[in-house]
C-alpha cells in the first residue's frame, strides 16, 4: 500500500494553480465605504458598482462560470468551479453580488432554455453586467409556493401578469426577474409557467416597494404586477411546466444541483461576513468578561463555542466529502442539507454571540459601546431570514425525510 | 411564616393583575403600541426614548408605584406574588414605561433602614420614578464591581452603566464605592453634574443610557444607605428584582404563544391552517411547556421573598433562569412560526423579540443564574468533595 | 393590605393534621428484600404482598379514595386526596401497588358504571384486595389506540372475545382488567365498547406471556384472548360508547381528570424512587471523577445538574399551582404536560446521570463497582417506557396542541 | 504532504470496506447477532463473553489485524482513513471481536520505537489480537493515571481498569508507571499473576474487565516503551482511538438510522406510515445530519492523521465528540421512535443503543473532547486574556 494518491485530473490542478496566481495579485482593494455583509444587504450603487466589478474582474480571468459551456460564455471546462470557490475563499475575495443570478437562474436556463435564451442571457449574467432577482414568493404562498397566485394571461402580443411577489432582494437593481406564475387556475402543479422577466421599473404596470425587516434594514421587496407585459419568447420551457422548472431552481439554490455556484469567502477586511463565523465567537469571548473574568475563560462557554467551531468544521467537511463519490450514499443526501445546516449554524452562533456579550447584548450597531459594533444582535435577528427563506427548515426537513429516506409526504 | 399553598395569591392580585389586563388592552394594545414605538425604522430611532406618557399618568392614578412600598410609608404593601401578577400583565401588553424600573428600586430602598430611604419610598409611593444605577461598564451589578466613587463627603464622581429607563424616571438610585464601602445615593436626573447619555439599543419599548456623574453633591438626608450598608441591601432585593424580570419574561412569553398559535390557527398553507404540521404545533406546545414550567416558579419565587426568606434567592435565580430560558425559546419560535410576515418590522412579533433578549441578560442570564444556584446548592468548586 | 391567607377550607386543615399524625405513626418498616422501584417493576409476591398490606392499611387510615363516596367505600371528602398525597410524599412513604386500579379503573368506574358496579368493585381497589390492569394497547394499536382490533361477539350468555394485547403491567397478579373491545368491524371510534374482565388465568380462553424489556427486566406482559367469555354485567357504560369511556381513563391516567389519584413519593430507603431524582445527581457528581477532580467541581456538569434541580422544581411548582385556579388558565393545561414533562425529566435526569458517571457507566447493575449500584444507566433504558407508554410524547404533544391550544388535528 | 481533497480514500479503501459489508452481511446479520448475544436475557449475561470465534477467524483471513500495520513489519500499511471505513461496517454490523481493541493497540505500538513494539507489530500481522490495559480505576487514561508500577526489573503490580474485549485477545499492552516514568508492556492473558475479572457491563456486543497483575515479570523484548518513553506514544496514538471509535458510532448511527427509518416507511398508526408524521420524520432527518456532520470530521480526521499531523489532534476530538453527541441522539430516537416494540429484548435496535452508550464514553465523551479542544483552540483558562 502507498500513500493515497491526490484525485484532481490534470486539467483540475492547472486549473487551481491558475486561479491562486490570479487571485495573489487582483483582488480588489478595500473600499473606502463600509461593504454590505452579504448580497442581501447591497444598499446602494456604490456598493454595488464595486461588487458587480470585482464579478465580471473575476469572470475575465475565468474564475466565474468556468463550468458552463464556452458557447455561452463559460469556461468549458468540468468539475472546476469548486476549486475556483476554494480558492477564492481561501484568499478573502469579496462576494459575487449576482447571486440569484449565479445560484439560480444560470443553472435553470441551462437545464430549460431555448439555445437563443441562453445565447442572450448567460454571458452578461456570468459577468454582473445584468443582475437577476427572484418572483416565487407571495404573500399567500410562503412555505407552500404551488399555490402561487400571480397570474398570467396569455393575450395577441405574449403574456399579460398581474400579481404580487414578496421577498424579491435586489429588485431595485435588477434587470431582470425568474418569475413563477399561473397560467391556469383549473391545476395546481399542472397550471404554473416561468418567466424570465425583463424589470423596467418605469411604472408601466411594474411597481417595486422595499419591504423593511425587523432589524430597520432594507433589502428585500415587494414588486406588484398589474397587467405587466412579457413576450413568449422568455417563457421558459413549456406552459404548465413552470413547477418542474422551479424544482431545478431550488435544487440548486438548496446547492444540490449539478452545476456548482460560484462564491466565495464574503467580503474583505472587518466587514468580512467570516467574521459572523464561530472563530469570530472566540475574538468576542476574549474581550467580553463573565464574572469579571474574560468570557473565554467560563468553561459552559468554552463548551458552547467549541461546539460551534466543530459544527463549522463539519459544514465544510460535508462540503468536501459531498465531492468524494465512494462516501457518499444517497446524490442529494449531502447536498439538501447545506441550507438547513449552514442556516441553523449561523443562527446558533449569533446566539451564543449574544449570550457571550452579556448585557452589552442590549446595544444596537448605531451604539459607540456595542461590542463588536453590534454585529452580532443584528445577526442573530438576521439568521431568520435565512432559516425562514428559500424554503423554511420545517420544509427542508419535509423535503430531505422525503427525498432521501423515503419517508411518506407530509402534505 | 407558614408556606401557602396558592403562593398567597389573594382576591386583591386579583383585582390588581385583572385591572392591568383591562387598563393595556385599552391603552396599549399591540396595534397601539407599534404605532407608538415603531412609528420609524431609522437607525437613530434606537438611541431615542419614547412612551407614552398619559398612560402613565393613568398608571400612577392607580398606584401602581406605591402597591410594592410598606403600608407604614404611605403604600399598599402588596406581597410579591401581587406585584408578580401586575408585572406579567405589563410584559403581556410590553409597555414602556419606568414601572419595572421603580419596582426594582422599590425593593432596594426598602432593604435599607434610613431616612433617605424611608423618604423615598414615601415619594415612589407618591408617583416618583426611580431606577437603579448600579451597573459597571462590564456589565457586573456584584457590589464591588463600581465605576462610580463616593468622597467622605458625598459627592459622586464616574459613570453608571446600563441605567434602565433613565429618561423617563425623576430620580436615579446610585451605587458608589469609597474606603468605607458601597453606599445607595438618591440624585436628581437633572441635578448639577449628572448627565444622561443615551444608549442605542435594540429593544424598541425601553431606554437606557449610560450616567456620567461629575462632582454631584449628595446631601446626608438623600443617602439610602450609608457606606458600608449598600451592599447587604443589595443583595436583599436581588431576588425580587430577579422576579420582577422573570414576571414580565413570562407574561411577554405567554403573548408571544397566544399570539403564535392564533397565527397557527388561521394561517393556511398546503390546504390546511399551519397548526395542523406537527413542525409547528410541538414548537407551540414545547413553548407552553417552557412558560409553564417558568410561571410556576415565579410564582415560587415571589412566595418564598413573601413567605420563606432563606428560599428566596434560590427561587428567584431558578425562576430567572427558567424565564430567559423561556423568553429565548419563544422568541425565536414566535419569529421562524410566522414566517416571512415575522420576519417584517411591520409585524408586531418583533416588539416583543426584542424586550425578551434585553430581559434575558438583564442582571444574569439563565447561565449565570445556573452558576450561582451550584454554588448554593452543590457548594463552591473545590468544596464540594 | 394584609399578609395573603391560606386557602384551605377547615375540612382540609383537619384533614392534613389527621394524616401527619397517622403517618408519624404508621409508616411500614423497610423490608428485608429489595423493593421495586414502582408499581411496573413489582417482580414477586413477597413485594406485592408487603406494598399492598401497606395501601390496604393506608386506605383503612382514610388516605386513600377520600375523595370518593362513601357508599362505594371511599372517605366522602372533598379536594383532600391532594393533601393526603402531599404528607404521603413529604413522609417518604412506599408507593401503592394498585397503581391502573387507583389512577385509572376506579375514576372510569365512578364515572361510566352502574350502581351495582360500583358497590362490586371500589372498595377492594381502594384497599387492594383486587389489583387491577389495563388491556388496551395492541400489536397494531399503540399511539393509534382507535386501531383496536381485539373483538368482543356477543352470544347468549354474555360475550366472547379474541385477540391480543400488549404492555400488560401486574396482569399476572391482578384480579381485573379494563379491557377496550371492538365490537363492530364497520365503525371505528363509534364501533368500540369496553369491559371489566376478570382474570381468571386458568388456561380457558386467556393466556398471559411475560414481555422482556430491553433491560432485561419483566415487568410488562401480553395477554392473549382466545374466545374468552364475559358476562354483559362487567360491561361499562353502552355498546358503541368504549371510545368515550376509554377517554375518561386516559384523561385521569395523565393527571387531568377530576378524581386525584392516590399517590406517595415512592418507596423507603436506598430503593426510594426518589434517589432517581436530581438530588440523586448531586451525590454522584461528588463520588465521580472527571479530569481527576469530583464531576461536581466541573462547571459544564455544574450548570447541566442546576437545569435539572430547576426543572424538577418546576414540575413540582406546575402540581402546586395547578390547584390554584387564578394562576391557571385553561383547566387541562397544567395536568396534560404531567406526563410529558415527568417522563421526560426522568430521561434526561438519567442521560445526565450517565454522563456523570463516564466510563463507569459501562458497567451494569450486577457489577460490584457499578457507580450507585448501577441504577442510573438502568434507569435511562426505563426512562423509555415513560416516554413512549401510556401515550407517546409525540402523541401527548399533539393532545396539549389541539385540546389546549386549539390548532387543527393532526390525525 | 498535501491534503488531499478526497480525504485519500482510494480504490484500496474502497475495496476494503466493500469486503466488510459484504461478509458481515452474511455471518453478522442483526438476527445472527441476537441470536447469538441476546440468547439470555439474565441479569447473569451481563459479565459474559459471547461471540463468534469462527467469523473472527475469517477476519483474520482476510487480514484484517494487518491492515494499519506497516508493510515493513508484515503489514498492509494502509492508512486511517481506509481503516475508518473498514471499522465503520464493524459498527454498522455492531460486531463483537478483538478488532478494535486490537487496531487501537497497533497504533500505540506503532507509535513506539522499540524491538519490542516491532516484534509485537509483526505478530499482529500474523492475527494476534490485543487490547489496551491503560485506564486507571476512575476512568482515566491520562499518563500519568494509572493504577499499576513497574518496577526497575520490569516487574508488574496493581490493576487495569476498563480494559476492552480482554477475554477475547491473546496480549494485553499493560501501562505501567515507575520512578523513571510511563511505560508500555507488552504481557499474555494466561501469564503467571495476571487475572482478568469480568466486569459486568450494559453492552451485549463487548466485553470488559479490569486485569489485576501481582508480580508479573515481563522479560526486556516484551518491553512496547520504556519507562518514560510510554506517555509520547500513547499521546501519538490517541488522535488514532479516537477516530476508530468514532467510525464505530458513525457506521452504528447509520444503521439506527436505515432500521429506524425503515420502520417509519412501514408501520401504520393513525391510517398512515408513520413516517407521514413530521414528530417521526424531523427526528429522522436530524439523526442523518448529525451523523453526516460526524461522518465528514471522521474522514477529516483520519485524513489528518494520515496527512497533517499537527491537525490529527484537533480533527479527531472533534470526530469523537460529534460522534458521541451523534450516537447519543440516534440511539434516544431509535428507541422511541420505533415506540413499544423498540422498547423490548426482542427488538434489534437495543443491542445498537447498548454499543453506542459504551462507546460515547470510550476515552472521553463529547464534553471530554470539547473540553480538550478548548485548550487548543482558546487558550487554557487563565491564559487567554
Amino acid at each position: 500500500m502507498t500513500e493515497s494518491a491526490h484525485s484532481e485530473s490534470p486539467e483540475q490542478v492547472v486549473y487551481r494553480a491558475h486561479c491562486k496566481a490570479w487571485l495573489a495579485g487582483n483582488l480588489p482593494p478595500r473600499p473606502s465605504f463600509r461593504l454590505p455583509l452579504g448580497p442581501l444587504e447591497i444598499a446602494t450603487e456604490e456598493q454595488l458598482e464595486y461588487l458587480c466589478a470585482w464579478q465580471k474582474a473575476a469572470y475575465s480571468a475565468g474564475l466565474v462560470g468556468c463550468d458552463y459551456p464556452s458557447e455561452y460564455g463559460g469556461g468549458g471546462l468540468r468539475d472546476c468551479q469548486w476549486i475556483a470557490n476554494h480558492e477564492l475563499k481561501a484568499a478573502g475575495a469579496p462576494f459575487f453580488p449576482n447571486i440569484v443570478g449565479l445560484g439560480m437562474a444560470a443553472p435553470t436556463i441551462v437545464h430549460h432554455g431555448t439555445e437563443a435564451q441562453k445565447r442572450r442571457l448567460l454571458r452578461p449574467l456570468l459577468a454582473a453586467e445584468e443582475i437577476w432577482c427572484q418572483g416565487f414568493s407571495e404573500p399567500g404562498a410562503g412555505s407552500d409556493l404551488a399555490n402561487v397566485q400571480t397570474f398570467a394571461e396569455r393575450d395577441a402580443e405574449g403574456w399579460r401578469v398581474c400579481g404580487h411577489k414578496v421577498w424579491t432582494t435586489l429588485a431595485h437593481f435588477a434587470t431582470w426577474m425568474i418569475l413563477l406564475c399561473r397560467t391556469d387556475r383549473g391545476r395546481k402543479h399542472e397550471g404554473m409557467t416561468y418567466f424570465v422577466a425583463p424589470m423596467h421599473a418605469d411604472g408601466k404596470g411594474l411597481t417595486i416597494r422595499p419591504l423593511v425587516k425587523m432589524t430597520g434594514e432594507l433589502g428585500f421587496n415587494e414588486v406588484l404586477f398589474d397587467d405587466y407585459p412579457i413576450t413568449d419568447d422568455l417563457r421558459l420551457d413549456e406552459v404548465g411546466r413552470g413547477w418542474q422548472v422551479a424544482m431545478t431552481t431550488l435544487l440548486h439554490e438548496r446547492g444540490a444541483g449539478s452545476l456548482v455556484t460560484p462564491s466565495s469567502g464574503g467580503g474583505v477586511g472587518d466587514d468580512n461576513a467570516a467574521t459572523l463565523g464561530a472563530a469570530g465567537l472566540v475574538e468576542l469571548a476574549k474581550r467580553c468578561h463573565r464574572a469579571g473574568k474574560p468570557a473565554s475563560d467560563d468553561p459552559r462557554l468554552r463548551d458552547a463555542i467549541v461546539e460551534m467551531l466543530i459544527r463549522e468544521r463539519a459544514f465544510a467537511q460535508n462540503e468536501r466529502r459531498a465531492t468524494v463519490r465512494a462516501l457518499t450514499d444517497h446524490p442529494l443526501r449531502l447536498p439538501l442539507q447545506h441550507k438547513l445546516t449552514l442556516s441553523e449554524l449561523l443562527q446558533d452562533t449569533a446566539r451564543l454571540a449574544c449570550e457571550i456579550e452579556g448585557v452589552a447584548a442590549t446595544l444596537h450597531q448605531t451604539d459607540p459601546h456595542a461590542p463588536a459594533g453590534g454585529r452580532w444582535p443584528h445577526a442573530y435577528m438576521n439568521s431568520y431570514g435565512f432559516t425562514i427563506a428559500a424554503g423554511s427548515n420545517e420544509v427542508q426537513r419535509n423535503i430531505l425525510g422525503e427525498r432521501v429516506l423515503g419517508l411518506a409526504k407530509s402534505k | 411564616m407558614t408556606r401557602p399553598h396558592d403562593f398567597g395569591f389573594d382576591e386583591t392580585a386579583q383585582i390588581l393583575k385583572d385591572t392591568a389586563r383591562r387598563l393595556l388592552q385599552d391603552h396599549c394594545s399591540p396595534e397601539q403600541l407599534h404605532r407608538l414605538v415603531a412609528a420609524s425604522s431609522e437607525p437613530a430611532r434606537a438611541s431615542e426614548c419614547v412612551w407614552d406618557e398619559a398612560l402613565w399618568r393613568r398608571m400612577l392614578d392607580l398606584g401602581w408605584t406605591a402597591v410594592a412600598v410598606p403600608e407604614a410609608l404611605g403604600g399598599f404593601g402588596m406581597g410579591l406574588v401581587a406585584i408578580a401578577g401586575l408585572v406579567e400583565e405589563i410584559g403581556r401588553a410590553a409597555v414602556p414605561s419606568p414601572l419595572i424600573a421603580t419596582l426594582c428600586a422599590t425593593y432596594v430602598a426598602a432593604a435599607c433602614d434610613s431616612d433617605g430611604a424611608r423618604k423615598l419610598l414615601r415619594q415612589i409611593a407618591s408617583g416618583l420614578s426611580v431606577s437603579l444605577a448600579i451597573i459597571d461598564r462590564r456589565g457586573s451589578w456584584e457590589a464591588g464591581d463600581c465605576d462610580v466613587t463616593a468622597s467622605d463627603a458625598g459627592v459622586l464622581n464616574g459613570t453608571a452603566w446600563f441605567v434602565q429607563d433613565a429618561r423617563k424616571v425623576g430620580v436615579l438610585l446610585v451605587k458608589a464605592r469609597s474606603s468605607r464601602g458601597v453606599g445607595l445615593y438618591a440624585v436628581d436626573v437633572d441635578a448639577a453634574g449628572v448627565t444622561i447619555v443615551p444608549d442605542a439599543i435594540v429593544d424598541l419599548t425601553r431606554d437606557q443610557a449610560h450616567v456620567e456623574l461629575r462632582d454631584v453633591a449628595v446631601p446626608a438626608e438623600r443617602i439610602i444607605a450609608l457606606p458600608g450598608d449598600g451592599a447587604r441591601a443589595l443583595a436583599a432585593a436581588e431576588p425580587a428584582i430577579l422576579t420582577i424580570l422573570a414576571a414580565d419574561m413570562v407574561g411577554a412569553a405567554e403573548w408571544q404563544l397566544q399570539t403564535t398559535a392564533e397565527y397557527a390557527r388561521t394561517r393556511v398553507q398546503f390546504e390546511r391552517p399551519i397548526g395542523f404540521f406537527q413542525a409547528v404545533k410541538h414548537p407551540l406546545v414545547d413553548m407552553m411547556v417552557k412558560i409553564d414550567a417558568a410561571r410556576s416558579l415565579l410564582y415560587d419565587a415571589a412566595s418564598a421573598f413573601d413567605h420563606e426568606p432563606d428560599a428566596a434567592e434560590v427561587c428567584a435565580r431558578m425562576a430567572k433562569s427558567a424565564a430567559s430560558d423561556a423568553a429565548s425559546y419563544c422568541s425565536g419560535r414566535s419569529v421562524q412560526l410566522h414566517g416571512g410576515i415575522g420576519f417584517t418590522w411591520e409585524c408586531f412579533v418583533q416588539l416583543w423579540f426584542k424586550r425578551q433578549k434585553h430581559n434575558e441578560v438583564l442582571f444574569g442570564d439563565a447561565a449565570h443564574q445556573r452558576a450561582r444556584l451550584a454554588d448554593r446548592l452543590l457548594g463552591r468548586i473545590g468544596e464540594t468533595a
